[in-house]
């Protein structure tokens, strides 16, 4: 039965590629939420009101 | 009884729009002949087949007609801001959500006399002596159905592509109903009595408490606005 | 020592995601007083009237209608409160006087056949009481609308662009009617961008400009020509 | 900075646990090596349901306080839930393959977890399916609730219904002492999961705050 380890390979690879790409995805999404904020504080002082 | 009386004038409300539009119960009737139609060209004449799956073509019809029907429950409130009045009605709102609930299970219920009693024309089966354990099953089924389906509606009344999510969001929550109806309809129709299928009414039982008193206590968030 | 206020507002906020309809609003309103919150389209009068009727949350800051929070206590604020705006609660199947009862025994009341008759007569729609709402004009409807303040006369009314769609009649027998709810000690919250017949009612003038009050004066101390001056002015402002 | 260290801690966790589970623990008799998959499989649902339950409780409370950040738990527990629940299906279709000689195989369990992955993942879609981000959060926290309270419901049924017979035998479903060998790895694994999904969970909310805060 030695051929099984690619069936316990193949399933902790998945399951690294769905944490994996869970983390990144929150790693980026942050980032772009940070730039964001960083950009729009250095533009607006104040926050008056979007008409 | 003041809350009694506050659920009963929604009740009262709802069945005397319907009567007079007709629109929820026309579409669930029109629906229903079709469906019968739908289950006849894909089974074929074979008698021995339509037998084995007749309690889930049932359930299946009932679970369709549910899902067209329940999911217009709070249409009606959209109209002149009614949503609103109902909002801001002071009182118990799981009230309206009692009336509301009461209401649709008329007008499930009409529609499963129906749909049973084509049944029977259509595809000659004998439900005759099966009746007598098929009501409980039928009463407890259509409550968690129902129950479930209102508060599922209230839910997804604002939403973008409504009609989508709302059977995307009921029908796997309602797979304990549906499986204890199918299952305990099944062993009925082949002559069990309904002592064999008292651990599915006992679960039926279980998930129409559940999700009452979940909609009870929880309507009154979803009907802010 | 005035007594309490009926409606009060400190300080409240109010956005929608990115979009800020109310920065910073305080604004007092006592029994007997009625005030007119004037202000362009989009100021957030709308939003002030459904944060005080409860069918909105603020985002910060706090209203309070007889000593009740909306946000906390919304409950208790609805039973002192009426809201007059653009959704008449009107279910076009029903007939004018099933729409009523309704409403009525929905509020927790028990109105006879004769209250209802009675209401219905009050706003001229006695002749068409077994009619089906489908068939009325939008006129009939919000007086139809109207006709629930009778059966439940409120405290706190909360107007937005009340009169709208009411033909002279209507209109007159509505103003009589709000008098009367000032006489009684109630008070008036009434939304408009008009500068017409609500400002005869109004003691006191608020401008909603900018996400603040504008301006807050009695309705004697600043003529007609002065309002209109001050609104274009903030109006101008804000924009 | 605390999410951060949490994240460390994490990571050496679930290196151990793998390292455990493919090294340190024994090869299965009757099943063979497959049965490492176990290590994987099982506590990721454990993890999903713990999360599910703290989406709950969260939501509850949320319906109470109406505090932004309760309902950023319950949203980013739910994400986080449906995320593990995938990996345990997943884990499972690939262990059911070399098992059964097929990749779905309507087992109860199976069938059951399924079931409860699509309810949570319902509860993601008419979160951003609601325009109002208000009436989102409490229309996601009613369904949550909803949905935690139907998954003993939904395990109990689908269980009765893949067995042909009577229910007695089954309410004690599952292996009834599970040797040490095992119980460990499994153990140990359901702790560097566990610690894996707070990271993810902490992290979640925070980028939650910050989307709130970048379109205030």
């Amino acid at each position: 039965m030695a051929d099984n380890w690619g069936y316990v390979l193949a399933a902790y690879a998945l399951a690294a590629l769905a944490f994996g790409g869970y983390w990144r995805r929150l790693a980026r999404r942050e980032h772009e939420l940070r730039q964001i904020i960083a950009a729009r504080g250095a533009r607006r002082p104040q926050t008056p009101y979007a008409s | 009884m003041t809350y009694a009386r506050r659920a009963w004038i929604v009740l009262w409300k709802d069945l005397l729009v319907e009567r007079r539009s007709k629109e929820t119960l026309n579409a669930l009737v029109f629906f229903s002949l079709l469906l019968l139609f739908v289950f006849q060209f894909t089974l074929g004449p074979d008698r021995e087949r339509l037998t084995a799956v007749l309690p889930g073509l049932l359930w299946l019809g009932f679970v369709l007609a549910g899902l067209v029907g329940l999911g217009r429950t709070f249409l009606l409130e959209r109209e002149n801001d009614c949503w609103e009045g109902l909002l801001l009605a002071p009182g118990d709102k799981s009230a309206i959500y009692v009336g509301k609930l009461a209401a649709n299970l008329v007008l499930m219920g009409l529609v499963e006399a129906l749909v049973l009693a084509l049944f029977t024309v259509f595809f000659n089966v004998d439900l005759g002596p099966a009746l007598g354990g098929l009501v409980p099953v039928l009463a407890l089924g259509t409550l968690g159905l129902a129950a479930a389906g209102t508060l599922f509606a209230a839910m997804t009344a604002h939403v973008r592509a409504r009609e989508l999510l709302f059977p995307v969001l009921l029908l796997p929550a309602q797979v304990p109903v549906l499986l204890g109806t199918v299952k305990a309809t099944e062993a009925l129709l082949a002559g069990a009595p309904l002592g064999t299928v008292g651990h599915w009414l006992q679960l039926l039982a279980a998930a129409d408490a559940v999700y009452l008193v979940v909609g009870v206590l929880t309507f009154e968030f979803l009907l802010e606005g | 020592m005035p007594a309490d206020p009926l409606i009060r507002v400190t300080a409240l906020g109010k956005a929608f995601g990115a979009r800020l309809v109310l920065g910073d609003v305080s604004l007092a309103v006592h029994p007997g007083e009625a005030v007119a919150l004037l202000g362009p389209n989009g100021a957030g009068k709308t939003t002030l009237l459904k944060i005080l009727a409860t069918l909105t949350r603020p985002t910060r800051g706090a209203a309070a209608v007889a000593g009740h929070d909306c946000a906390r206590d919304a409950e208790r604020v609805r039973r002192v409160i009426a809201l007059v705006a653009h959704g008449t609660w009107v279910y076009d199947d029903l007939t004018a006087v099933e729409n009523l009862r309704f409403w009525a025994t929905l509020a927790g009341l028990t109105p006879s056949a004769d209250a209802l008759a009675g209401a219905l007569a009050q706003v001229e729609l006695d002749r068409v009481a077994s009619v089906p709402a489908r068939t009325f004009s939008t006129g009939m409807k919000r007086r139809l609308g109207l006709a629930r303040l009778v059966l439940a006369p409120p405290r706190v009314l909360l107007l937005d662009e009340p009169f709208a769609g009411l033909d002279e009649r209507a209109r007159k027998w509505f103003e009589e009617h709000l008098e009367a709810v000032k006489a009684r000690g109630g008070a008036l919250l009434m939304a408009t961008h008009s500068l017409g017949r609500e400002l005869a009612i109004a003691g006191r003038i608020a401008i909603l400009a900018g996400g603040r009050i504008a301006l807050d004066a009695p309705h004697g101390a600043v003529g007609t020509e002065e309002i209109r001056r001050l609104y274009a002015l903030h109006t101008e402002e804000a924009s | 900075m605390l999410t951060q260290t949490l994240g460390w801690i994490a990571a050496v966790a679930v290196i151990a646990g793998v390292a455990v589970a493919l090294g340190v623990a024994p090869r299965e008799a009757t099943q063979g090596n497959v049965q490492r998959i176990m290590y994987l499989h099982v506590p990721s649902v454990w993890v999903a349901y713990l999360a599910f339950v703290v989406t709950a409780v969260a939501s509850a409370v949320y319906l109470r306080n109406r505090a932004a950040a309760t309902d950023r738990l319950a949203h980013a527990t739910t994400e986080v839930g449906v995320l593990f629940l995938g990996v345990n299906i997943a884990t499972g279709s690939i262990w059911g393959k070399p098992t059964w000689g097929t990749w779905w195989a309507w087992d109860a369990r199976l069938t059951s977890v399924s079931i409860v992955f699509i309810l949570f993942l319902g509860a993601l879609l008419l979160r951003r399916a609601t325009e109002d981000p208000e009436r989102a959060a409490r229309s996601a926290a009613v369904l949550a609730i909803f949905g935690a309270l139907n998954i003993y419901l939904v395990h109990q049924s689908v269980n009765w219904w893949r067995t042909l017979h009577q229910p007695p035998s089954l309410l004690k479903a599952g292996p009834a002492a599970m040797p040490g060998a095992i119980l460990a790895p499994l153990l140990i694994n359901f702790l560097a999961l566990g610690l894996l999904a707070a990271y993810f969970v902490t992290r979640r909310v925070r980028v939650l705050a910050a989307e709130a805060e970048a379109l205030a």
